[in-house]
């Protein structure tokens, strides 16, 4: 039985898990509970897990401010290609992560999910900045702005900040990693993801 | 040219089309007959000592709430309170629609302005858009935002926002929509606003469509 | 392969073709080993090498000492990626041209001597072999572009094909200089023609080749679809050109065998041009194959210098630089060569 | 059938052949962007093809538009300044200062020296920083990855002294009207700054000159193309390094003073067809590179000159009510004329607040000069354009 598998990832909060929707019904948890005594599948997923989160490769995705910072990220001084995360990927079918980095407008929208949903999985979104976690400064009165980008598709780390610094945005895709090492089993999403999901209409 | 002199000389080729001079505050301009304004810029373009060859910017205005001395309260964006109720505003949506061109030429180094004043019921206006191209895109914009159309526009399109929008954002008695219940996927309206009005009809001066949305 | 053919033939319960059979199996092991090999090994080459021309580090992180295990991981992320197939991609072909390109790249390391009996089949039409299967890798890349139905794709594709059919050429004719020399095309035959130090490579034999060298070595790099003549890939233009729409593994089937495309065309310039196995200096303690994978990898190097110090060429510029340029440079670097070899007396 | 006249049968003559049958041929369309690596942000091209060739372009443009001029309007004068910032995130403090110089000219007030040296200081730095972006990234569509990441390296050094001076890395809303928000720190920020001046003039453009700018690949890739004429400039308001790429040696530093830039001594570095024409990308290019050096030379000196004094004005109340009265004020930011067009009502908020922002007339022109030329100078001709999707949809 591994240890490591069962620690919530950094950040996960008890007294908070009512409000994320995160419990594991109780079917889930049978399975889970089965695939943590195979001692060998286990470490595969540990082995997967790893692979996963020293190569996120990001989509070149840049929609404002942010693009900016994200580009600076990559580049000398903060280099982002040092976690592995520096191979950006112009096309979504080749990309792991994205970073919805700025605004995202009602007619940015329908591109923004047709590009989400063209990455493979698994794939995992980072909502930077104000603007992309809820509308940011164009929240008032910003008739084209959508107020957060999680109304289109499951953000997977929200970073605050209007840019957030690059540090920050570091600090967001060693959060991302934290989250993927915790993760288990096959590629199942989270029961919230996957209710979230439905509740997003999708493109016919 | 000073601006006293470029009035002289084109109130003397055009008649009455200038219908009166602001000298005060800032910045002079010119108030001129809609109908006046392609004949206006053509002569302004073209006389070789006003040779006014950049349109550095053409603005569209929703004058709604201005006094005559413009003066005005300040503007209560329609929106929506916390409990979703429409918000509540002194403006009715009567005044007028206008828009403010201003020029320079780097041959003289002077520059001019022009305002346009048209009702609201009947927003349209000649394009400049042959005598300037610049002015294509701005007067896409100003049809866009606030409604405003232009005849003998090559494309008169919206430009910033999406075909199927509803409505001219920078009018004052815009609607906005207030939160977003959906996200604008295929399919989808894009601005989900339960409070908005029918957008108006195509204004009579209109029909040889010339001018269409496009 | 005569290596293990010997060594297995001392094996006396085995018949002759046994060990014809064992020995190939093991040979295309090793090649197919070698091909992995150089994905992990330039892949992280790459990230480094452009890294520190940045003044960045690269990958520092996974695996502890300079990001080490990074193409570890990034080959066993790719594994288990989902497949996607495009709905209106023509599937036949979408899934079968990775499959052709990394054949063709596979095929060609049979006739590359790495050390004195060690190549997997010693041709007598070698050099030429080469060639010809090497450029399987255009059909594959016309397959990939036209199959996805997408039209980035499509320029991707056709735009590959026009570059390295026609650098098929000038590549082709930089070698034949040396095939003046040697008169053979057998690999092993050229490499050994090279024997005792630098002054003996065909490099410094004669004026001509140094510069047939240099043309194949700018022909190799379009060859290979490197930076500056990526053409059928092009980021800023073609998003990611032919293989935009590929995924997962069918993705790093291009991946793989573009690496391994790059070290076969350094291979073949060692094996020609900088002596093959042979140290610089003769008499000089190394194993043979050590010489062999250091020159290359030293070419592959350079290889990545230009990429990333150059902007990229236009396509017709590129179709230009061949046609006019470099098709007649080797054209005068194969007479000028044979004139030299006539009145030097070298001629055999 | 030949669809176009630049359909290259019909070029090499095929097409007049009486044996060579014709050949069913129509352009294909293609949408490059919103989310392509070459259209610097979320611009969307929709080009028709004829093979290589572009036979037309058209842009699409607002899937930035974040309904700034409309919260203009429900915000006063001094909260509007953080949105000005982000009109044109590489040079946010041009973009700060184009609209507190438009505040103060209906205000009627005269700045402190020291405000107006700062804001000098502070514009031609972010000025230095948006140019190397334009180098790097236009290095980029050439397929040169290095000098992005040098161009970024030295852009740093900038975001570090605005920084130091404004609190912000990025988006600082340092100015707002009636002054400026921090005096100089006391840190030995003038000297930091005059070494990094001298270090970016002496060394750093050399390089990026070697580099890049005198590489024979990269003057093969854009001298002659996308050239565009001294009219086509004007007529479809080209403004800053665009219109001076064409020969036209138009600053409005120069030819329409504002602040104190009258004070200075600079140059105005235009486009003289030294690769190829006159207007061609190259020259577009070289201009911004050059700018770069006129814009040390500028800091340098009012380093050198920064009088003593208060750092806000007296003369603005800390309630702001500004006018009535309208007018329109422009100053030149780094992409070039950036104006506003301010109408106030005498009240806390601006009344209407048109933007002409210069990307969006620079852009323009992308329609008239794209056909006819090849998808590679199409990306080439973009990039030398310089747009920021922030400013285009405001």
């Amino acid at each position: 039985m591994s240890t490591e598998s069962t620690t919530p990832p950094a950040g996960y909060d008890p007294q908070r898990e009512h409000m994320l929707d995160f419990d594991v019904d109780q079917q889930l948890q049978k399975v889970i509970d089965t695939e943590d005594k195979n001692f060998i599948l286990t470490s595969l997923d540990e082995v997967f897990n790893w692979a996963r989160l020293s190569s996120l490769w990001p989509v070149t995705f840049g929609l404002a401010c942010c693009a900016i910072e994200m580009m600076a990220c990559s580049a000398t001084r903060y280099d982002i290609d040092r976690f592995g995360a520096g191979a950006f990927r112009a096309s979504p079918r080749q990309a792991d992560l994205m970073i919805v980095s700025g605004t995202v407008t009602a007619k940015m929208a329908r591109r923004l999910k047709l590009i989400y949903d063209q990455m493979p999985e698994p794939k995992w979104v980072v909502a930077m900045g104000s603007c992309a976690i809820g509308g940011g400064p164009y929240f008032k009165y910003g008739y084209h702005v959508v107020k957060g980008v999680d109304l289109l598709v499951p953000v997977d780390v929200y970073i605050p900040g209007c840019p957030p610094r690059p540090e920050v945005l570091l600090d967001g895709l060693m959060r991302l990693q934290d989250k993927i090492r915790g993760r288990k089993g096959k590629f199942r999403p989270p029961k919230w993801v996957a209710n979230y999901a439905k509740k997003i209409p999708y493109r016919k | 040219m000073e601006f006293a002199a470029i009035c002289t000389l084109l109130s003397t080729k055009l008649g009455d089309g200038v219908l009166e001079l602001h000298e005060e505050g800032v910045e002079p301009w010119v108030d001129m007959k809609p109908d006046q304004i392609a004949a206006a810029a053509h002569l302004l373009r073209e006389l070789p000592e006003l040779d006014f060859n950049q349109l550095m910017c053409l603005s569209g205005i929703d004058w709604d709430g201005l006094d005559e001395k413009g003066k005005g309260k300040s503007v209560a964006i329609l929106g929506y309170s916390a409990d979703g109720k429409p918000e509540t505003s002194d403006r009715v949506g009567e005044g007028d629609l206008g828009v403010a061109y201003h020029l320079y030429s780097h041959q003289h180094g002077h520059k001019f302005t022009l305002r346009v004043r048209v009702p609201r019921g009947a927003a349209t206006l000649p394009s400049v858009a042959e005598i300037w191209p610049t002015g294509a895109w701005h007067e896409r914009e100003a049809w866009d935002l606030v409604g405003i159309r232009f005849t003998g526009h090559p494309d008169l399109r919206r430009i910033l926002l999406d075909d199927s929008w509803v409505g001219h954002p920078l009018r004052k008695d815009y609607q906005m929509p207030g939160r977003w219940d959906l996200a604008p996927l295929e399919g989808k309206p894009y601005s989900v606003n339960p409070h908005q009005k029918p957008m108006e009809p195509p204004p009579a001066g209109d029909a040889d469509g010339s001018g269409g949305e496009g | 392969m005569e290596l293990f053919a010997n060594l297995l033939g001392k094996i006396e319960a085995l018949s002759s073709q046994n060990v014809l059979i064992l020995s190939s199996l093991i040979m295309a092991l090793i090649m197919a080993l070698v091909m992995a090999a150089c994905a992990i090994v330039f892949t992280w080459m790459e990230r480094k090498v452009a890294a520190f021309l940045q003044s960045r580090y690269g990958p520092m992180r996974v695996g502890h000492w300079h990001g080490v295990a990074q193409p570890v991981a990034d080959m066993l992320k790719i594994l288990q990626k989902e497949d996607i197939i495009p709905a209106e991609a023509d599937r036949t072909l979408f899934t079968l041209a990775p499959v052709v390109i990394f054949i063709g790249s596979l095929l060609a390391w049979a006739a590359i001597p790495f050390a004195p009996g060690f190549i997997a089949s010693d041709l007598d039409l070698g050099l030429l072999y080469i060639f010809a299967v090497s450029s399987l890798a255009v059909i594959g890349i016309l397959m990939a572009g036209w199959a996805s139905n997408n039209k980035w794709s499509l320029y991707g594709a056709a735009r590959g094909a026009a570059q390295m059919v026609s650098y098929e050429i000038p590549l082709a004719l930089s070698t034949v200089p040396v095939v003046l020399y040697t008169a053979s095309l057998n690999m092993n035959d050229i490499v050994i023609a090279q024997q005792g130090g630098v002054a003996n490579w065909f490099l410094f034999r004669d004026p001509f080749l140094f510069v047939a060298f240099v043309v194949y070595f700018i022909c190799s790099i379009a060859e290979v679809n490197r930076g500056p003549f990526d053409m059928p890939e092009t980021e800023s233009e073609l998003v990611a050109g032919y293989h935009t729409e590929y995924t997962g593994m069918r993705w790093a089937f291009f991946f793989l065998s573009e690496y391994a495309n790059l070290f076969l065309v350094s291979c073949i310039a060692t094996a020609v041009f900088l002596g093959g196995w042979w140290a610089p200096i003769p008499g000089l303690p190394l194993a043979p194959a050590l010489n062999f994978i250091v020159k290359s990898v030293l070419l592959v190097f350079l290889h990545m210098w230009v990429r990333w110090t150059l902007p990229r060429l236009r396509v017709d510029q590129l179709m230009y630089l061949c046609w006019k340029v470099m098709i007649p440079i080797a054209l005068i670097c194969v007479i000028g060569s044979g004139i030299w070899l006539m009145v030097s007396g070298q001629a055999s | 059938m030949a669809t176009d006249d630049r359909n290259l049968s019909a070029a090499t003559g095929w097409a007049e052949q009486d044996d060579v049958p014709e050949m069913p041929s129509e352009l294909l369309e293609i949408n490059m962007g919103p989310q392509h690596p070459a259209t610097h942000g979320v611009l969307r091209l929709l080009i028709e093809t004829d093979g290589e060739i572009v036979a037309k372009v058209t842009p699409h443009i607002g899937y930035l538009h974040r309904c700034a001029e409309k919260i203009a309007e429900g915000l006063n004068y001094k909260q509007w300044v953080v949105y000005t910032d982000r009109f044109d995130y590489l040079a946010p403090m041009c973009c700060n200062h184009a609209y507190v110089t438009a505040v103060e000219r209906l205000l009627g007030v005269e700045m402190p020296d020291r405000v107006e040296y700062l804001r000098v200081i502070a514009a031609e730095l972010s000025r230095i920083a948006s140019h190397l972006i334009a180098i790097a990234t236009f290095g980029l569509d050439m397929g040169a990855w290095t000098p992005l990441l040098y161009c970024f390296r030295e852009r740093e050094e900038i975001l570090n002294l605005l920084e130091r001076l404004s609190g912000g890395r990025m988006l600082y809303n340092y100015m707002i009207p009636g002054g400026v928000r921090f005096d100089v720190p006391e840190d030995g920020w003038c000297e930091d700054t005059r070494t990094f001046i001298d270090m970016l003039e002496n060394k750093k453009i050399g390089d990026y000159n070697t580099l890049l700018s005198y590489n024979k690949i990269f003057i093969e890739r854009t001298a002659d193309i996308g050239v565009i004429s001294r009219e086509d400039a004007f007529a479809y308001g080209c403004t800053g390094p665009v219109l001076r790429g064409s020969g036209v040696q138009f600053d409005c530093r120069k030819d329409d003073p504002y602040s104190v830039y009258d004070q200075f001594e600079f140059e105005i570095p235009y486009g003289t067809g030294e690769q190829g024409t006159v207007g061609d990308c190259w020259d577009r290019y070289m201009v911004r590179v050059r700018e770069v050096i006129q814009s040390c030379r500028i800091v340098r000196q009012a380093l050198e000159k920064l009088p003593p004094g208060p750092i806000m004005s007296d003369q603005v109340k800390k309630v702001m009510r500004v006018g009535p009265g309208a007018a329109y004020t422009r100053v030149e930011s780094a992409k070039g004329e950036m104006g506003h067009y301010l109408i106030a009502d005498g009240g806390q908020k601006p009344f209407r607040n048109k933007v002409r922002s210069p990307s969006f007339c620079n852009l323009q022109i992308l329609e008239k000069i794209g056909p006819g030329m090849m998808v590679s100078d199409l990306v080439a001709t973009v990039g030398s354009l310089d747009i920021v999707l922030g400013e285009i949809d405001r």
